[in-house]
């Protein structure tokens, strides 16, 4: 890493000895035992269990549910992950486009940052309330009858703008510094060499953003896959119904609302697996590509 | 002084009227100080409690609500009998004194009470007065009644129907009320090997299909699996009719618009031997095992203590929820508290009903995770996205799946 | 070049609007009476029981033991926002620093080891962790509350881009200076991240101050609630025809968003600045 | 191709800052115009201005025929050259080469034509695909070049393009961009902190300070007359030793020493002189006008820089390596080669008296000889 | 104050590049040795390996007395000053100087008394409550300067302490680096690529290629006989000019010209031949032994540099701007001023009849004049 170091025999892993041991017990022990337990079919209240090998995982994954909840996943995390970012680009790409007022631009688009996913989804659940909510109000001007909490689709549309909207000022920062760390004169250059500022988008500022794209893709992914949780326990008003869940609260709906442990640790397992297919994926081929420096 | 603790699933005012209780208890007697906790809904309290048995750390009393019965009943000494620990306490204990709706639903088969009844429920019919006035009806005793005054209803400019939860009241109560069998193996009362849900018995498929047409019709709303947003359209004096619990009547009497009366949740005339008594609703209280003994000792006295007729009168009047000895709806009735808020006994009246082979109760183990699917398959029904025979189905293969699994693990 | 962009300001302007505006209304809605809330939901009004109301959320004594007032739970939030960010920076301060500049033998094992652990959020793994808690008997504790939320390798990741874009004259400079590994840290490294650790300690701030499932399993005794956890508590009277304290539940959304907002925007320059030095 | 007219420019920053003040400049077609001046005199922004970059607070620029003041960057038919070189790090050496005239819907073939002679102009063909973190810093440097030459643009406007590359290289590519420049036959805006650079590349020099020009004139003119005590010491390496002097009669009284200007004199009482390096002759003690002290020598091989005193005043004096240093030594100078300047404002005095080297004006065509 | 000695260092890097191959240097106490050479050829590497920032793969380090092999930087009693000055940002002007003090727990008058008197001599008094960053460049490298100081070292280690400041900057700055280290007389090493820089300030200059030592010399030795066309092209500005020659019997056949080297001849055959720019005379045409065609000329203000082809071989004379240049030139040289290179081994070939001037050697003591 460092052309010098230092070199002790202890002191490196004197360093490291906090964090390795919390990793240990509150990260390895936990992940070692689901992987465990997925292989076993037990009794809620823990009075016994019986190896029942892979058909946890069968089960989950013949499962038309299952299956639908997963396709779910995919389509809210590619959304989420997709309208998020290209909306706190656009608003990034402008706050830095403007000089008058872009500080006020700044202050006003970052601090709804803060917003924590359960509030986030309490907004969510009251804006859009079938008999009162304003955006479906809104939504009936256009002849759109909103059925949010009845229709699968009305609702996982409405879930969707709440998660997006929530993961917004996220994006908007990094974007906002990714924009600001491009030298200033590679953008005088651009603004020589060509006249239309959207070109000029596509063809300048996109790719060199990229690396900063790839971070918040990576993190805008978890955060569809797994930090939506909140808004999504808000909103479908503790009844999953026939409401979309994503598969880390089908996870948590089997483990910890059915007691099923085996079968959601079979999922938790195959959320692992995907996780880190998803990031080697990541890491080989996308990272690759945008790496400039 | 032993500590004590109780987990429950109640919050809101509901939640305030327990520590109430709690107070009242610690402050009758001075051995036993008894805190209790909410850890939120019904099925989070469920599902909190058993996580921490699993480590040890289970609390001493724990509520669960009656399609978690199962769950926690089947469990080999996970609980301890409330009957035994009441009487190994050395306090009396008679079954007799109970009303007759609560006294099997959370007991063996042969009438041992495991779980101690404590906010008990039905499903009742709530009425807008002034709705039915102006449609010039009768509130529906019978199903088939109510197809009849519907169109006058929505004539009138409401919506007939709404109701709050499905899965209880057009389910459960539906096998009750109706007097049907919901389940093999005596409704799941006798074992848990091989027991099968009766999903798709014509009559249920009947009851959704008329639902879904009464719903197309217009004569019905559903809005969803949430209760609020189904029992909204009621209290804002759009719709007529409500099924609720007789548990919510303490809040409708703040959120309600205009006047309202209550009727026992209706039946099919056309059916045979229909008319029976509803399952209780709401839930029962729980002694968690693998306590020291000077703590069973204040479990039992508390228990003890809920079933003295004041405690009961309090707590029923309290919350709308009904009284559950005798005793207590004697002494509620003699203060003449019925006459001021007729309501209030709908719930009781309906419970102590003649009851049917089928009205007592139901054992079903992973019940919670089987009324998830009946939530979704309903949904999908009043959505259009499924038909009742084809959604009748799907919840009856995953239900008897789910059952077969549990029988595996309590086996 | 700057001529006035008329569509650059609307785009914002519209994106201001709808990040801002629900906000808005959620305030303005706390203002109402509950019932007033539940008839006719949100409101851009002002509804004038503003004073009653957070009166109330901070200051009633809810609960059976009468401990849990909006204040405590703030007061909770705090700490596991807090601790949380704090105990982040350090751990992973540490942790970075052994890895970036120290020549050790099981240094990639260790690093991929952390690494893992951003495969796997709590989110997944909630139940094995809470019975680990449970058999660790911290449940109903702030350590409890805090520590295992720890357990993931976002901080270590930043300090090691961030250490690693350190010059490497200043480790050189201070080496022939005398100074030693603990000295080089404290008197050289911890000072020269000053702006990441305060964009860290915000990021992490807020992650904590917003966790929700796990205080939620992790805490039975009211005195540990927290603000999100409380907002939820509200909420969950559906059953039954309770009317949810809609009031109350928007003024704790409110004031749930305060102390990040504030951190927020007292730190926004140092936060963007110490997002654009470490490149990330 | 275009002829620049900068008039009565200025520009005040939002904070109040006023970098560049009326300053005017009329650049003829194919002119090699170099601003010079130390860090913070303004020459970026005077750049920038031209480039488009900048908004103008007063004045107007015009490129060609257009006032050019409201018209963006891009249609300012202009290229750049930057500090940094500002290059895309995305693309390729051809990409960075062709996105200029792709934008510009310049056909593919033309883009290819015009791409492979710019490369072939700058030695780049063998690295058109590399991107350029692989390249080293002069060939960065020749990719920025490249960038602008393929657009053929009216000017080239260069930002110290040169500042970022070590000495050797610095000297290379300075006769390359000369070079180019003169085979295209661009007009030019360089600016540069180097009076070296400024000195050999210019057809004409702007010496700015403060934001305002010093002097306007072709390298030897502004070299050999300076119209400043500012731009006497900036042009020339070392520089123009400036000493107090006064003129009594047709005496200049320097330090102890008194020096006989001849029958005309440039003025009387306080002056500061001027005294070039390479005008000062060194002779053993005694036979020079001047009594000097030396305090230390600089051997630069081909000559040696004498540092010493004459009086109180820090003289430097050049003189060739070839002569043995006598052990104490004194100074003299041809009168005719003093420079004098007004004590207070430092504005150069002309005087009939003075005698300066006039080669360029007389002689050979001389940059131009590389033209041809 | 200790000598230094470095004998045969190699440093193999973890690649298995071979950074610095056998390199031996005495390094007398007091004295100032200045290591040169082109990007990459170890000048840095070998710098810390004495610092002890680097591991030494072969050889032995010695200061003073000890071998430092094995030491840690902070025990070897050496201080230095890097590139970028490596100050801490965090800390005021008095605290980076400081720092090394508190470390080695001197005791707090003394920290006081030695930051005030290094502030004094590099006049940083004022800004000693200043961060870093609100300092100018220059100001940055004293503080460096003054870090180096303050801990009274054996020896200063400095790797281009100058490269990251502006001409006009480094140039005074060099002086004040040679000045502080004569009053101080502490044993330096200072790694350049700046040959200029290397020429002014070393006692004895080391130019380094390739890992290796192509020679060790006083400045003025180095520039008047370079041991290998590498020093002859690396040191002195313009480079000496390097063309193929063959000598045949007296003569030197150079291009189309034929000289006569007189009595005495260096060698027979293909030889590289080496002709400073300073060296060549212009005359007329037809008066010099050489015909040039000259391709252009670089006015520089003192003296103009004349670029052109003798045959097909670019030369550059440098000549004074002082006298007029004639319309078509030719060159000539002083036999005794050529240098003779093995055209394969690129090897001085030392010759009788050369004659450089001996100055320094012969003259006064001419930087240790300052010392006095
Ligand atoms: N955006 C800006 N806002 C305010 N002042 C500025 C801005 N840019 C430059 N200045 C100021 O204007 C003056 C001239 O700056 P400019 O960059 O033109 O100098 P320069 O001659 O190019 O210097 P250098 O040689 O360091 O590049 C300086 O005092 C500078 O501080
Ligand atoms: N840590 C390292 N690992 C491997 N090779 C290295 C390392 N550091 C330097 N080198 C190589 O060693 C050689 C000498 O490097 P060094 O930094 O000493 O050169 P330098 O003369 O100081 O050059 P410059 O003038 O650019 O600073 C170079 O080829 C370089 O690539
Ligand atoms: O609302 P409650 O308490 O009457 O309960 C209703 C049902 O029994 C829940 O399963
Ligand atoms: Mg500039
Ligand atoms: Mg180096």
């Amino acid at each position: 890493m460092k052309r010098v170091q230092f070199s002790s025999p202890y002191l490196p892993y004197l360093f490291l000895a906090p964090q390795m041991a919390i990793i240990f017990v509150f990260f390895y022990w936990p992940s070692v035992q689901a992987i465990q337990s997925s292989f076993y079919l037990e009794d809620p209240f823990g009075f016994g269990s019986t190896f029942v090998g892979l058909s946890n995982y069968s089960d989950a994954l013949g499962s038309v549910q299952y299956q639908s909840i997963a396709r779910f996943t995919v389509v809210f995390t590619a959304l989420v992950t997709f309208l998020s970012l290209g909306i706190g680009m656009l608003l990034a790409v402008k706050a830095d486009a403007v000089l008058k007022g872009s500080a006020a631009y700044k202050t006003l688009l970052i601090w709804v940052y803060a917003i924590a996913p359960p509030v986030a989804g309490l907004m969510g659940m009251m804006f859009f309330d079938q008999h009162i909510g304003p955006l479906v109000k809104f939504a009936a001007l256009f002849g759109w009858d909103m059925k949010v909490g009845l229709n699968y689709n009305d609702t996982a549309i409405a879930m969707i703008i709440v998660s997006v909207w929530k993961q917004i000022p996220y994006n908007f920062i990094f974007i906002l510094s990714g924009l600001q760390s491009i030298p200033a004169s590679v953008r005088e250059a651009a603004a020589i060499d060509c006249r239309s500022g959207t070109r000029r988008f596509w063809t300048m500022t996109l790719p060199l953003l990229a690396p900063t794209a790839f971070f918040l893709l990576v993190i805008n992914m978890t955060y569809a896959l797994f930090d939506t949780f909140g808004v999504i326990d808000v909103m479908v008003k503790d009844k999953a119904a026939n409401n979309p869940i994503t598969l880390v609260y089908k996870v948590y709906m089997d483990g910890f609302r059915g007691n099923d442990l085996g079968g959601s640790s079979a999922q938790s397992v195959i959320l692992m697996i995907v996780v880190f297919v998803l990031t080697i994926f990541q890491f080989r081929f996308i990272e690759r590509r945008v790496h400039y420096n | 002084a032993t500590n004590i603790t109780w987990w429950h699933g109640m919050a809101g005012r509901n939640g305030e009227v327990i520590n109430e209780v709690a107070q009242k208890f610690n402050a009758a007697q001075s051995a036993c100080a008894l805190t209790p906790v909410s850890k939120g809904t019904y099925e989070e309290a469920l599902a909190s409690g058993i996580a921490a048995f699993r480590s040890g750390e289970q609390p001493n009393i724990l509520q669960v609500f009656d399609a978690g019965a199962a769950t926690i009943i089947n469990a080999p000494g996970a609980v301890i009998p409330a009957e035994d620990l009441i009487t190994g306490a050395g306090h009396p204990f008679d079954r007799e004194a109970f009303i007759e709706g609560v006294r099997y639903f959370y007991a063996t088969p042969d009438g041992k009470f495991v779980g101690m009844p404590f906010n008990s429920s039905a499903p009742i019919m709530y009425v807008n007065t002034e709705a039915l006035e102006k449609a010039g009806v009768e509130a529906p005793k019978t199903w088939e009644e109510f197809e009849a005054i519907a169109p006058k209803l929505k004539e009138a400019g409401y919506l007939p129907l709404v109701q709050s939860q499905l899965t209880w009241q057009f389910t459960e109560n539906f096998f009750s009320r109706n007097n049907i069998q919901f389940a093999t193996n005596n409704n799941g009362y006798d074992s848990v090997t091989d027991t099968k849900i009766n999903m798709t018995d014509p009559n249920l498929v009947m009851m959704f299909t008329k639902l879904k047409a009464w719903a197309d019709e217009g004569y019905f709303g559903y809005f969803g699996a949430g209760w609020n947003d189904n029992q909204k359209l009621f209290e804002d004096g759009k719709a007529a009719l409500w099924i609720g619990s007789s548990g919510s009547f303490g809040g409708l009497q703040k959120t309600a618009q205009k006047p309202f009366t209550a009727a026992f949740l209706p039946y099919w005339q056309g059916i045979e031997g229909a008319g029976t008594n509803s399952f209780i609703g709401g839930a029962a209280l729980f002694a968690m095992s693998g306590k020291p003994d000077e703590e069973n000792k204040c479990t039992a006295d508390f228990f003890q203590f809920l079933t003295s007729p004041e405690i009961q009168k309090f707590y029923h009047q309290a919350t709308g929820y009904v009284a559950i000895t005798k005793a207590a709806y004697e002494l509620a009735k003699s203060e003449g508290y019925y006459e001021k808020t007729p309501v209030a006994e709908v719930g009781i009246q309906q419970l102590m009903l003649k009851s049917g082979d089928w009205s007592k109760g139901y054992r079903l183990g992973f019940y919670p995770q089987i009324r998830e699917i009946m939530e979704r398959e309903y949904g999908r029904i009043f959505a259009g996205e499924t038909s009742v025979e084809d959604a009748m189905k799907t919840i009856e293969t995953e239900a008897n799946d789910l059952l077969a699994r549990f029988a595996k693990t309590a086996g | 070049m700057n001529r006035i962009r008329l569509l650059d300001h609307l785009v914002l302007m519209l994106g201001v609007f709808v990040m801002v505006a629900p906000v808005v209304v959620a305030f303005m809605t706390s203002t109402h009476e509950a019932a007033d809330i539940h008839r006719n939901g949100l409101s851009l009004a002002w509804g004038g029981h503003f004073t009653e109301t957070y009166n109330t959320v901070l200051t009633r004594e809810g609960g059976f033991t009468g401990k849990i007032t909006g204040a405590r739970m703030i007061w909770n939030s705090l700490i596991l926002g807090i601790g949380f960010a704090a105990g982040k920076i350090v751990l992973s301060m540490l942790a970075a620093y052994a890895i970036v500049y120290f020549r050790f033998r099981l240094g990639t094992l260790f690093f991929w080891m952390i690494f893992t652990t951003l495969l796997l959020p709590l989110e997944v793994r909630i139940l094995p962790s809470y019975e680990v808690m449970n058999k660790l008997s911290l449940t109903n504790t702030y350590t409890g509350l805090i520590v295992p939320l720890l357990a993931s390798a976002t901080g270590t990741f930043f300090f090691r881009q961030f250490f690693k874009s350190v010059p490497e004259e200043l480790l050189e400079a201070a080496r022939i200076d005398g100074a030693g590994p603990f000295k080089f840290f404290i008197d050289v490294l911890v000072p020269l991240s000053r702006t990441m650790i305060a964009a860290i300690f915000i990021i992490m701030f807020v992650y904590g101050w917003n966790q929700y499932l796990w205080p939620t399993l992790m805490t039975t005794d009211e005195r540990f609630f927290t603000l999100v956890r409380g907002i939820k508590q509200i909420l969950l009277v559906w059953v039954g025809s309770n009317i949810p304290d809609y009031n109350e539940a928007f003024a704790l959304a409110i004031l749930a968003m305060l102390p990040p907002v504030m951190i927020v925007l007292i730190f926004q320059r140092w936060f963007i600045k110490g997002l654009t030095e470490s490149d990330k | 191709m275009a002829a620049i007219s900068i008039k009565d420019v200025s520009k005040v920053y939002n904070g109040g800052v006023t970098a560049v003040s009326a300053v005017s400049i009329d650049i003829a077609d194919g002119e090699f115009i170099v601003l010079v001046g130390p860090s913070g005199c303004g020459k970026s922004t005077l750049l920038r201005m031209v480039a488009g970059l900048e908004t103008i607070s007063e004045g107007e620029v015009t490129i060609g025929a257009r006032v050019v003041n409201e018209i963006d960057p891009a249609d300012r038919d202009i290229a750049m050259v930057f500090q940094n070189y500002a290059l895309y790090p995305h693309m390729t050496v051809y990409e960075n080469l062709a996105y200029g005239l792709k934008n510009r819907r310049t056909p593919k073939t033309e883009i290819d034509a015009r791409v492979a002679e710019a490369a072939r102009m700058l030695e780049l063909q063998p690295y058109l695909e590399r991107k350029p973190r692989a390249l080293s810093g002069g060939q960065r440097q020749r990719v920025a070049m490249g960038r602008a030459i393929v657009r053929k643009p009216s000017a080239f406007l260069f930002d110290e393009p040169l500042s970022n590359l070590d000495a050797k290289l610095r000297v290379s590519m300075r006769g390359e961009i000369k070079r180019l420049q003169r085979r295209v036959g661009t007009t030019s805006i360089y600016v540069t902190h180097d009076q070296l650079e400024a000195m050999t590349l210019a057809d004409r020099l702007v010496v700015l300070s403060g934001g305002r020009i010093e002097q306007i004139g072709r390298p030897l003119d502004v070299y050999h007359r300076p119209a400043t005590t500012f731009v006497a010491s900036f042009i020339g390496s070392p520089a123009m030793n400036l000493a107090d002097g006064e003129v009594h009669g047709g005496k200049l009284a320097l330090g102890p020493a008194l020096i006989d200007l001849g029958p005309t004199v440039p003025t009387q009482g306080a002056v500061t002189v001027g005294l070039r390096a390479e005008d000062l002759r060194l002779h053993p003690e005694g036979k020079g006008s001047l009594p000097f002290r030396v305090d230390y020598v600089e051997e630069l091989g081909a000559q040696r820089l004498v540092h010493g005193l004459v009086g109180d005043q820090l003289l430097v004096a050049a003189v060739s390596s070839e002569n043995p240093l006598p052990e104490t030594v004194s100074l003299s100078i041809t009168p005719s080669r003093l420079h004098f300047f007004d004590r207070a404002s430092g504005r150069r005095i002309d005087w009939p008296g003075e005698d300066r080297p006039e080669t360029l004006a007389a002689g050979l065509p001389v940059l131009e000889a590389a033209a041809s």
